[in-house]
């Protein structure tokens, strides 16, 4: 079996999503490298999890160690999808290399980033 | 001391990791840091993207990758034989795209590289020429 | 699927990572085990360190590395310009070296490969064809 | 500053070595990839710290993560220039890749693994 972590830490591109729903919000871990290759590859998974028991998205980007315009797309397509009936997105642990990229794009202004998935959960729940 | 590498790809968007790999690994025997290859990577990943998504519009093609160092600096130079880009300035503007994409592809080459070249040709297609030296370089010099 | 890539590089040895790095880049869009790049990474080594010591002996000259696959097979051919091997069925022989070198790389190149052809023109140059299957595929197979 | 670790970790061909004397036995640490490129440059450093006072030597592989036909024929030079004045070369901590090509090449015929500098040095010492 070929071991993805190792692949990745090769920056061999490929990308490892996971998937948990927290009442009506959806947790998306991402592991690897965020590019036009692997934006697609995210796409056709999120449409795949979507459902409409799912208000919100949280993207946990811990893993991404590598994005650029093609996969910043891809998020603010995920923003709009959700936003349009009505619900959130929030990121959570953001890498530098990815920051930076979301820094230059002005993304951040209206895509909220939290240090963990529960302060995420707390402030889109309005817990 | 010059060194060269020429890399050329099918027109997928599996080789755009191919790429980044490649061009990081022969920008590495220069003093870049960590992330200044990251910014290399990223210029090269919004290269290949476009010509990919742009220059072929997913059809068939070859992209060709030219790298070289000389006096301690990189050059990069992408090349398309695609439908060539009809506006530049225009392209190189924040925001303009021509495909629902985020028009921030040449806006990322041109604040991560520290010479950026585009020439283009309709239905010729495309070539970009970009330079970066190490930051540490940069000190000595001045 | 098919897909293609091609890397030319200077004779030089600090561009031997370069293709170590790119053809294992390039190979992991099939199903090999981190086990079995490693061997694609020892058989590259080996053939493009021939090409610098023996095919150009140190002089300038390139090197071409074509990497394809098609049907779940990876190919990979390294072409040289260079003086060309004077009897293959001897240098494939362990142990046999003109140069004072260990005389194992094409012994290694042929045991981690599953196809190994050699072909070799004085002052014309030589071109080394290999193909390896994921170990993954060739148990479905049979 | 680059940094090392993170290049070899990339991938990019960068050989890291550290010498220790211990009594009359030198112990090099090697960190990287041990290709034709790399060996010229193992060579040129081990000419620099080699002199008569160094009787054994003493190779911690346990960072090398890739070795060829070229890292493996530096380490029989090694072995070569240091068993002709009398002295003796051990290997300490192999990776299993580089395992494999000691095991194909024959060397360990020659040289022996320890499995800690401490127990090389015992060895080497008759101790
Ligand atoms: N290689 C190319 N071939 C043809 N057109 C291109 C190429 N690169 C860029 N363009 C044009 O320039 C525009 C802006 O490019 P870019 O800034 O990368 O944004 P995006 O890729 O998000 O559209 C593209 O929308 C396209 O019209
Ligand atoms: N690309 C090449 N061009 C010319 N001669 C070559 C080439 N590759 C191999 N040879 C010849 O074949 C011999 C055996 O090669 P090899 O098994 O790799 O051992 P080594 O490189 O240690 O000598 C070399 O010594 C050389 O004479």
């Amino acid at each position: 079996m070929v071991n993805i972590e190792s692949l990745i830490e090769k920056g061999v591109i490929i990308m490892k999503l996971s998937f948990k729903k927290i009442n009506n919000s959806l947790i998306i871990r991402l592991e690897g490298e965020f590019d036009l290759h692997t934006a697609d590859h995210f796409k056709e998974k999120l449409e795949e999890k979507i459902n409409d028991t799912i208000r919100n998205i949280i993207l946990n980007l811990d893993g991404i160690k590598f994005i650029d315009s093609s996969g910043l797309g891809a998020i603010l397509g995920t923003y709009k999808r959700i936003t349009k009936t009505g619900g959130s997105l929030a990121m959570v642990k953001v890498t530098p290399q990815v920051e930076r990229i979301f820094e230059l794009s002005g993304i951040l202004k209206i895509i909220k980033i939290y240090s963990s998935e529960e302060e995420a959960l707390d402030k889109i729940l309005g817990r | 001391m010059e060194n060269k590498a020429k890399l050329t790809i099918d027109s997928l968007s599996d080789n755009i990791g191919l790429a980044r790999v490649t061009v990081a690994s022969f920008a590495s025997q220069l003093n870049f840091t960590l992330a200044e290859l990251e910014e290399i990577k990223v210029a090269i990943s919004e290269a290949v993207s476009n010509s990919i998504i742009h220059g072929y519009a997913e059809e068939s093609g070859e992209i060709e990758i030219r790298m070289r160092v000389y006096g301690e600096q990189l050059e990069i130079i992408v090349k398309d034989q695609g439908c060539g880009i009809e506006d530049i300035e225009a392209a190189c503007e924040p925001a303009y795209t021509t495909a629902g994409r985020m028009g921030l592809g040449l806006v990322f080459i041109d604040s991560f590289m520290d010479k950026f070249e585009i020439e283009s040709k309709a239905a010729k297609g495309t070539t970009l020429k970009m330079i970066k030296i190490p930051a540490q370089e940069k000190k000595q010099i001045n």
